[in-house]
């Protein structure tokens, strides 16, 4: 049985840090992050004139748990998500013109248009989804550390969720599974204090980190605000897992810098405006990076701005490869429901193909 | 009269229960500090304060068996759902606790509470958001389903169900909020619609369009259409599905011999489903044709908007059954 | 032939389906080490080891949950609920995850899984362990829903439910689990019955009793009865919910132009009110008096032998209703 | 916030406990779980010629939990149990009469015949069912919890539930927010060690004990078997959450000496004959506490004899009262399904009454 255990990696971490990782590799990271800002940024650009609808939440001011918990993972490990599911797609390599495409409703989307913002899909990169039910993905992901386990392979599975979600049945359901029968899964709360206007705080007796303490799966906790103590921690904990020694919990703490979703308010009754511009003043993850390669002369505000350039044009491409792509036929309506068509007998009652008799 | 949208209409029916009944409480997510997700509680929190108007966890079978519990002891609950789409989660706890207790208690146990929230699709929001859950709130006695399409019914049927002593789904349409109506001011009195009685929308003897919850709206468009083509149709609001008003429906369909029903869910198994049953099984010699149903294209939501808009039943689509079940051509547009 | 248990003929299908696929695996509560709670299982633990035989928590969310991940990567779980009743408590993964996996991601995660276990009343067992669950997992798509009434059916659906790359419901009755049956000889090879087809299993012309599940057995007491007064009742078994052999019921109404449906379940929005409404739409002109439906009586179902007997549907009730869509008289004892 | 606490409570109270109750009461408590005993074993009887139908779960062998934890309540206080509920509603004052009329399924019975074994209801009494999904009446206790604190009463409610119950999801989210809004409640589970036919361990990665861990209410365990011990350690759970201090968990450790339900063996592949026969010589409590009221020469063999005696008569007379009680009228099939039978619209859908149209 695995001993409960809350670590203080933050400490541990700071001095391996920066030692740890490559000049290309940091810089790496930093354009990575851009990238996954100003793709969300196009996307509220894209949203505010139309071109995409329905919710989209965004992810602005969590990118670095994204790439530091995504980062470390093999190829062919799984991500399984929220609905706030763009740059966890991203990081895990999906192509970012399918995800644009399918915010814009597309046929070139990642699913094909049917998803949208909260169900971006990509099996081949392991990216399985984009799920909208708080919490439901958790018991898919244990069922995806079941089959890794059943046809013994060492992969692993990341499971991200809200802070919300940790307050679902499905939650305390699957990390005890995942527990009792060992699964190969990374359990990720993204802590960004709020599920949507409310304080985790105000609903929760006890803080994220000690909420695995009664199922079995050490907890653990980190600055998801700083990507390298993330990608340092994940990179053990990733390991842990591939060995073997069952599933593990990560409290990373980070903050969502705009409102829950398009049409919600960035800050109001329940966070007010000074606390939201105090966390983008001194815990923006770029930011965080950004000044640490100044600092260690790895780059100037040149450097910056030419990669600063070089992503909004990738961005910018992939904005203009949606528009351009065709929504789907209207054939599409009913593909994809069931994946066989029965020999025999009727699937669908709408009767709309009886509609011209 | 006051002109008021159907979301303040439902603030008023909820603030004067509150305000009436001290076992009254409002519980769900985001109700209190935030005002609601959809802003039906606005205001609520200040003046009732954080007693009666509770910020749950996300947690859904945990607060409607909450609210459950405290009904069993005599409290009020009114327990808000963010949309209907999440109850499913809390099912169990609607059938098996709620819907039964007063059954297996042998009468002991009354029920006295109200789920509540939005129903249905509302825009883009794709297959996990987007579903009209009446079938799973109906199929099981023991509770009672509402669904007002009005800012009216929604007060009056609203009050009404808090009154009851039994469990009440009470479904409200997102896309309903800002839709103005007609709605008694509120120093004439209390203003309660019973449940149990449906509604004529607008009168007509060529076809009966029965339908319910924010399928009126597009009834009444159809029926605008239809009578340019010199085609008179009766709209019918059921109001309640259960209770169940069958002489209306059995008057309507007397009237006219031709009848479809309108619905926003899927049709396997639909409310359709069952009010074509009780007409051809009470008023079989009435119809000269068969009762079509319209209903969502037996699909899972999807995103992309055109195919959305496919999948949504629409005016059009009524319109051309109704010319079907009158044996005419019309393409509805 | 082998004349086997309805109980036997599963546990061979899952037996050989285990055998033929290693992807194949049955995770549910006492599924394993205690051989099942209905012994369904038996054996299976000791011939294919715990890898595939899996006892799980009571967590009917988390484990129904368990088996949609592990269907996303290519798996093939057999997820027995222990009853369909406490299947609620997993409605929303089988509903939001299961049926509208494959739409959501447009088509690049199919479900090929099962989820089984037996549905609706045994003796006795009072209003929260006996319920008929078929409209809760009939109302969505993206879901197939399979009842067999029968060794045989049982056998050869839940070797196709096994194989079909959707998710399938798969419904068991417990009063069925000792009823013995003719099937197949293992040596005659693979015994498959592809799912979407009715089968009749009693021919008549002057009137349609159509039923599914463990109802079948109701509906040829019935015909035996009314055979005795010269009436020759046709037993269509529709054998799976969806899809549905809308041809066969067809043409069972076409050849008698009366019909009966006879589910275990209540009426609103049943089975049953779906198949009056596609007869009425698709054969109005064939039926010369009203469909009725015989269902459980619309309560929660009560302890006290009596008033249970009096609540579910029986072979007299079915006589009844055959009596009055033939326009006779006649009490069914 | 509460803090997690594990207590040792046997040890602690090992010295108080006798001393702490007169001799009447002593004898009191004896007999009254003889009367539990005697009642279920002659349910046991009834049932196997059929006078009692369905399931039917024995608490034989768990009987002082139930005397323990309901005992030291006041009249006023809740209780909500699982379907393994006979002796907790005798515990809490219910007419034994009328539980065997319940499960004769007569009109006399406490649930009109309706309910049955799983769902005896004595609202008078605080008795608040009998429940048959398993962890489904967590969030009822909560409500009711709720419902006190709402009216700013000093009651209590007391949840029963299987140690299997833990696993359930209701049970995570009842208990977080139980201990949010410090709801009134002493949360205990009955642990058997074994839910149906899995032994716990074999399904959940840490014990009982350390599963509200997560939760933020306080945690205890006790030997269920030793009455007085029970008893002791409810009286200051009871009196902690009386005095606002929120709610409490409790690990009471027991044994099931029958099977599962009437028709389950006692033992057999989940668990060895010779492992109950071993709890049934050492752990039962009845034994165990007229073993010590013998030693303590408070009673001897014939006073036993004479309370048993007593107990049995009692016994006998509920079965014979509930067998010439009347069954219910075919008239009631249709009542208490609505409380409220609406002016307007029609509530069943069966069509039974145009059946003679
Ligand atoms: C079961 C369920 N209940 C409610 C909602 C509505 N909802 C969507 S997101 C959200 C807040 C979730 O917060 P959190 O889990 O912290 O994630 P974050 O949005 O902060 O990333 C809510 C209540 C939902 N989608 N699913
Ligand atoms: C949600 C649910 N799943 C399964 C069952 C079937 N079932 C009834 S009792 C039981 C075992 C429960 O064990 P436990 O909670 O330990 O209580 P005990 O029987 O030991 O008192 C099971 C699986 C049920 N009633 N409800
Ligand atoms: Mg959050
Ligand atoms: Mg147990």
């Amino acid at each position: 049985m695995p001993e409960t255990e809350t670590m203080s990696p933050e400490e541990e971490v700071a001095e391996a840090d920066l030692d740890r990782f490559d000049k290309d590799q940091l810089l790496g990271f930093l354009r990575e992050m851009l990238l996954y800002r100003r793709f969300e940024e196009k996307a509220e650009e894209a949203y505010a004139i139309g071109k995409i609808g329905g919710f989209c939440h965004l992810h602005i001011g969590q990118e670095a748990v994204a790439l530091g918990i995504i980062g470390p993972l093999r190829e062919d490990d799984y991500v399984i998500t929220a609905y706030r599911d763009h740059t966890q797609a991203l990081a895990k390599g999906v192509d970012a013109v399918g995800v644009m495409a399918e915010l814009y409703g597309k046929d070139t989307g990642t699913s094909r248009g049917k998803g949208g913002s909260m169900h971006i899909f990509d099996a081949e990169k392991g990216f399985m989804g984009g799920h909208g039910i708080v919490g439901g993905q958790v018991p898919l992901a244990a069922g995806i550390g079941f089959a890794i386990r059943y046809r013994e392979e060492d992969r692993v599975c990341v499971c991200f969720m809200g802070d919300a979600a940790v307050n679902q049945g499905a939650f305390h359901e699957a990390l005890n599974m995942a527990a009792v029968w060992k699964l190969p899964v990374l359990f990720v709360v993204e802590n960004n204090e709020y599920g949507m206007g409310t304080a985790f705080s105000r609903v929760s007796a006890l803080p994220v980190v000690e909420r695995a303490q009664g199922l079995g799966v050490p907890a653990h906790h980190v600055d998801g605000q700083d990507l390298l103590a993330t990608w340092t921690l994940t990179e053990s904990l990733v390991e842990k897992i591939r060995n073997g020694e069952g599933p593990q919990y990560l409290d990373a703490r980070t903050y969502r810098f705009k409102g829950h979703s398009m049409s919600d308010p960035v800050s109001g009754t329940y966070r007010s405006k000074e606390e939201v511009e105090s966390k983008v003043r001194e815990r923006d993850p770029i930011t965080i990076l950004r000044n640490r390669l100044f600092e260690e002369g790895m780059l100037d505000e040149e450097g910056l701005k030419a990669m600063d350039t070089e992503v909004r044009k990738e961005v910018d491409e992939a904005a203009q490869a949606a528009d351009d792509a065709p929504f789907p036929a209207d054939e599409e309506l009913y593909t994809h429901v069931y994946s066989e068509i029965n020999e025999h007998g009727r699937l669908f009652f709408d009767g709309r193909d009886r509609e011209d008799d | 009269m006051q002109t008021i949208t159907y979301r303040e209409a439902l603030n008023q029916a909820l603030s004067e229960e509150l305000e009436r009944d001290e076992n009254v409480f409002l519980m769900g997510e985001e109700v209190a500090e935030y005002d609601g997700a959809y802003k039906v509680s606005k205001g609520l929190l200040e003046a009732f304060g954080d007693r009666r108007i509770v910020d749950s966890p996300i947690s859904e079978l945990g607060f409607a068996g909450l609210g459950v519990g405290a009904a069993m002891v005599g409290l009020r609950p009114v327990i808000e759902f963010m949309t209907f789409n999440f109850s499913i989660l809390a099912l169990d706890q609607v059938i098996n606790s709620a819907a039964k207790m007063l059954y297996m208690s042998g009468g002991q146990i009354p029920m006295p509470m109200v789920f509540r929230g939005p129903t249905g699709a509302a825009l883009q929001l794709s297959a996990q958001h987007s579903q009209a859950c009446e079938t799973w709130y109906v199929h099981a006695p023991g509770i009672k389903l509402v669904t007002p399409g009005t800012p009216a019914d929604a007060k009056g049927l609203l009050k009404a169900s808090i009154r009851d002593n039994d469990p009440v789904a009470f479904m409200e349409g997102e896309l309903l909020y800002n839709v103005k109506g007609e709605v008694p001011d509120v120093e004439d009195g209390d203003f309660v619609i019973p449940l149990g009685k449906a509604d004529v929308k607008r009168e007509g003897s060529d076809v009966s369009i029965i339908t319910h919850g924010k399928m009126v709206h597009v009834a009444l468009q159809a029926a605008k259409k239809l009578e340019k083509d010199g085609i008179e149709a009766e709209v019918l609001d059921l109001r309640t599905l259960r209770p169940l008003d069958v002489d209306a429906i059995l008057e309507t369909v007397r009237k006219t011999n031709r009848a479809v029903y309108l619905e926003e869910g899927w049709p396997y198994a639909g409310i359709g489903s069952q009010i074509v049953a009780t007409i051809q099984e009470e008023a079989f010699d009435a119809l000269d044709a068969p009762i079509l149903r319209v209903t969502q294209a037996d699909v899972p939501m999807p995103y992309a908007k055109r195919l959305e808009q496919m999948a949504k039943p629409d005016a059009d689509r009524v319109v051309r059954a109704c010319n079907r079940v009158l044996y005419r051509n019309g393409t509805g547009s």
